[in-house]
């Protein structure tokens, strides 16, 4: 970052700021909680996982929840426990808690992402504009076996991304790792075959509705549940594939959206453009 | 025997790092970069957050060294030449 | 009595990630080696705060039949929301990523160099 | 707690219409730039409505989840001004830009100006510590793409310093938050605000510097600004006017939020942790800015440099008016902001119209301007001096009131008017040399410069509102005035209007 300063200088000066910052760092760790983890129990996560938020609001309704001095009472919240594959109509159906705070409780930090990588990914093509383009050439043609086979395992790697960002509420993942799995399977397209390209105005067309689906389905939830992002759909029993309310129509929206932005993305990286 | 296995991983992800540090060539350090995020994916499925695994195995290490290394690729220079 | 050092360790593999990559942004000079530098904050940051979260007796938080979350109104799981929170921090750091490579992509079309010097001298 | 949801379209609006812009620029590039008129516009009359119906202070819940638990976005007084002005500015900008922003990917850049604008409303209504990185790093994105935009070549360099500084800045702000969950469980600002003297571990000081820190990089002050001059210099004229009118804005209401709301002590103006006061901190990295970035531009001999450099020195003059801590001080932070933001605004649109025409951006190529465009010579005087701070502009009155808020606060805050005064001399003396240069010498040949509507538009509705505030004080001061009141009010003003029950039974 520095340019004109000598190479000794710079050095000391870097060596000088990253042990300022860690030594920073290890005399805070010591005043962490006991085995420097954050126990759970004395954080709001507890209600995601006892999901049991409805059961706090109405104690803070009350004015029981903080006592005097302003100390929240967590472990007071009354508690139902959740058997897996029973409980039912629960405020959030999701058996994956993950998911559950990323789409439901904190739904609004998930929409901000979203909206992030689709600044990125359109920074990346306002940057990359010119106006010739041309797609480079390898210097040599792949073979028929790669190409038979990148096609055979984009279709794989496809229903794989579907399957992770549809089963996001039971199982790890969700989508954005689906939708960045479905971009490495088009990302193998491009090593198959020479001069492919995707329709790049389809995907713009998938990323603008999917991420369009995504608000209109906020908007939904301000309309019938008088809150922007709330759950307007039954959650059903933990465990099932349809449960969970709206956390399911979310990570469909976002897998497609991740996935087609990221596509994008690459092939804007991959296709040369030059200026005239 | 996961509490050995773990350690072993972090002196990989830091030797890792050093090497992203102090090589020559700018792939070498790409790749190393990969494997810092890898071995980092690694890390999270052991202290129980499979989906911060995932996420970070597609996205962290594949995804982003991809399009590390294609940017690399449009500058002819960028795989064999550093600093220059 | 290892268990009992676990966290530390983590703690200090995050702190070594972010310090080289600081060091790297610091000392270098060519844009890629940058990017790659901040690449490696992005991971050692992930890694702090996963590691807060977390602590050795702690199962995933995630039911299934046969993993139970809550025994006796105590919670036993690691801390989702931090780690809901470096889901965020992974996928903004794509993002980053992705447009600081377009720009210095940009940059190397423009200038015909990556060294940071070189495009100063060529400014002025 | 009174709860207004509908007001999530503050945010809602701007993202669906941000979303749907490249649809319709497969239909036309022209219709983006007016998707974006339309869109701030309904984000000026929202904030307007809240303003003139006095709506404000309210809560939007979001997911139906209430806020400890769940996010809010909190819009009170300081909320609400900061809101009318980011749009009404953002509208003026991107009026302009029908005019102006015609070289590249006119849609992608349709759209990242849009979302720079409703990050930076994002920012500063969101009422969640964690949320206010997401949008740190919308607004952040956004202007690191537009800055890059553009058919200059150093565009790019600025650009990409900007990115590294502000990504390095945002991830230690990210720690900074981690460690206050690691203290208090959760990432609630009123929470967080009100508990935070049940813990007087040093971690949180640390924390508490991490977060200055990360936030003193949008707010331009002074070890963490090093990106100001290039990035400034090298983006497009309506670029730098957004950066410098919209961006800072929302990095120094952050900022202060955080300093006063989170760190604040109740009833006490400053905010003592540890050994630490981060107040006394930012006062001091405020005048240094100042006093830097005030010599540099005295240094230069290339205009947008200067104006740079200067904008740089007036966001450190808002720091010291915020830092001062008092009713007053706040006061003369946001009246100051104000001013700023609309006449650094305004004159880089204006320089923008004369670059347009050929005319170069060194200060000599300034000379004989009157007599090619009387119109753009004296709306720039009225910039520069409502800048400098001559009485009937605006700027007056806000760098009065900072003399006056650190007469009253007393002590060594006494410095604060000599800074003042500083900057107000060597304000004077490179705003009034640009400008003497365009009185003087006329040229052999005039040929005028016919400056065409839709920039035109802007520049006069910046100027009118600069003398209308010198002329009437009170159209801001009243605002200014409750903002400044919400912000030193730590449990009235905020926490108690978000979460009501918190003091217990």
């Amino acid at each position: 970052m520095m340019s004109d300063t000598p190479e000794v200088v710079k050095k000391v000066f870097a060596i000088f700021v990253v042990g300022i910052l860690i030594i920073g760092f290890f005399m805070a760790f010591t005043q962490m909680p006991k085995g420097n983890a954050v126990n759970v129990n004395d954080t709001v996560s507890r209600f995601y996982i006892m999901k049991d938020v409805d059961q706090a609001t109405q104690m803070l309704d009350k004015g029981t929840y903080f006592n005097k001095d302003m100390v929240p009472l967590r472990n007071d919240v009354p508690y139902t426990p959740i058997t897996f594959g029973k409980s039912s109509n629960l405020e959030d159906g999701a058996a994956n808690v993950v998911t559950s705070i990323v789409v439901d409780y904190r739904g609004f930090d998930t929409l901000g992402e979203v909206t992030v990588l689709f600044l990125a990914a359109s920074g990346v093509m306002l940057v990359l504009h010119g106006e010739k383009r041309k797609v480079p050439k390898k210097k040599t043609a792949p073979s028929e076996i790669m190409y038979v086979g990148t096609r055979i395992a984009f279709s794989v790697i496809l229903l794989f991304g579907i399957y992770v960002f549809i089963h996001g509420h039971l199982t790890p993942g969700g989508g954005f790792p689906g939708g960045a799995i479905i971009a490495s399977g088009i990302l193998g397209l491009f090593l198959g075959r020479q001069g492919y390209s995707p329709n790049k105005a389809g995907l713009t067309v998938f990323e603008s509705l999917s991420g369009m689906a995504y608000v209109i389905i906020g908007i939904t939830g301000l309309v019938a549940e008088k809150s922007f992002l709330a759950n307007f759909l039954p959650t059903g029993t933990i465990g099932d594939l349809f449960s969970a309310g709206f956390i399911a129509l979310i990570y469909i929206a976002i897998g497609m959206k991740v996935g087609s932005e990221l596509s994008a993305v690459t092939n804007a990286m991959i296709v040369d453009t030059e200026e005239d | 025997m996961i509490t050995l296995f773990s350690t072993l991983l972090v002196i990989l992800i830091v030797a890792g790092g050093f090497v992203a540090v102090f090589s020559k060539k700018l792939l070498s350090s790409v790749i190393s970069m990969g494997l810092v995020s890898l071995g980092v994916s690694g890390l999270f499925f052991f202290l129980q957050a499979p989906d911060v695994a995932i996420t970070e195995a597609a996205i962290g290490a594949g995804l982003s060294t991809a399009i590390f290394i294609i940017a690399m690729k449009k500058i002819q220079k960028g795989g064999t030449n550093d600093d220059e | 009595m290892i268990d009992f050092l676990q966290n530390w360790i983590y703690l200090t593999g995050a702190m070594a990630l972010v310090g080289i990559g600081l060091y790297i942004v610091l000392t270098n000079t060519n844009i890629f080696r940058i990017i790659v530098g901040l690449n490696i904050i992005d991971s050692g940051t992930n890694l702090f705060i996963v590691t807060i979260a977390w602590h050795p007796k702690s199962v995933m938080p995630i039911y299934t039949a046969t993993n139970n979350l809550v025994v006796n109104g105590h919670v036993i799981s690691a801390d989702p929301l931090p780690q809901s929170l470096v889901l965020t921090a992974i996928v903004i750091g794509l993002g980053t990523t992705a447009l600081a490579l377009a720009i210095a992509v940009k940059i190397y079309q423009k200038y015909g160099t990556l060294d940071v010097r070189k495009i100063k001298e060529e400014d002025k | 707690m009174k709860t207004y949801n509908l007001a999530a379209l503050l945010v809602g609006v701007p993202l669906l219409m941000a979303f749907s812009i490249p649809l319709f620029g497969f239909i036309s590039k022209q219709l983006t730039k007016w998707i974006t008129i339309l869109t701030l516009g309904f984000e000026f009359f929202f904030g307007l409505y809240i303003f003139l119906w006095h709506i404000y202070p309210f809560n939007v819940i979001m997911g139906n989840w209430v806020p400890p638990f769940g996010e809010n976005l909190y819009i009170g007084p300081f909320a609400t001004v900061l809101i009318m002005l980011v749009s009404f500015v953002g509208l003026m900008i991107s009026i302009y830009n029908l005019w102006s922003a015609n070289h590249g990917d006119v849609t992608h850049f349709a759209l990242l100006f849009l979302m720079f604008i409703g990050g930076s409303i994002g920012l500063i209504s969101t009422g969640d510590i964690f949320n206010i990185f997401i949008f740190m790093e919308i607004t952040g994105i956004s202007s690191y793409a537009l800055a890059a935009y553009g058919p200059e070549r150093r565009a790019l360099g600025g650009a990409f310093k900007y990115l590294v500084i502000s990504s390095i800045g945002s991830t230690l702000y990210l720690f900074g938050v981690l460690l206050i969950y690691t203290q208090l469980g959760t990432l609630n600002i009123a929470e967080i605000g009100a508990r935070i003297s049940q813990t007087t571990s040093g971690l949180l000081t640390f924390a508490g510097i991490l977060l200055v820190a990360g936030l003193a990089v949008e707010a331009e002050l002074f070890p963490f600004n090093g990106w100001v001059p290039d990035t400034y210099t090298g983006a497009v004229n309506p670029v730098s006017a957004t950066l410098s009118g919209i961006g800072s804005v929302g990095g120094v209401y952050v900022l202060f939020r955080i300093l006063m709301t989170v760190f604040g002590k109740d009833g006490n103006f400053v905010s003592t942790y540890g050994n630490i006061d981060l107040m006394t901190l930012v006062a001091i990295l405020g005048a240094t800015t100042v006093v830097i970035g005030e010599l540099s531009a005295l240094a230069q001999k290339n205009v947008k440099k200067m104006l740079a450099y200067s904008s740089m020195a007036q966001m450190g003059l808002v720091a010291i008016g915020f830092s001062i801590g008092s009713k007053l001080g706040s006061y003369a932070g946001v009246f100051q902001l104000i001013n700023h933001s609309i006449a650094k605004a305004m004159m880089f649109l204006i320089l923008g119209v004369i670059v347009s025409f050929g005319i170069g951006e060194h200060i000599e190529d300034m000379k004989g301007l009157w007599y090619k465009s009387p119109f753009l010579t004296i709306t720039f005087t009225i910039g520069s001096l409502s800048l400098l701070g001559l009485p009937l502009f605006g700027g007056f009155w806000s760098k009065f009131a900072l003399v006056d808020a650190s007469i009253q606060r007393g002590g060594w805050y006494d410095f604060v008017i000599a800074i003042v005064l500083f900057a107000s001399v060597v304000e004077a003396f490179y705003y009034l040399r640009v400008v003497g240069y365009m009185f003087t010498s006329k040229p052999s040949s005039v040929d005028k410069i016919k400056v065409s509507i839709s920039p035109a538009v802007p520049i006069v509705a910046f100027s009118i509102l600069i003398i209308a505030i010198g002329i009437f004080p009170q159209i801001v001061g009243g605002i200014s005035w409750n903002a400044a009141h919400e912000l030193t009010d730590k449990m009235g003003g905020y926490v108690l209007n978000v979460i009501p029950t918190i003091v217990g039974h």
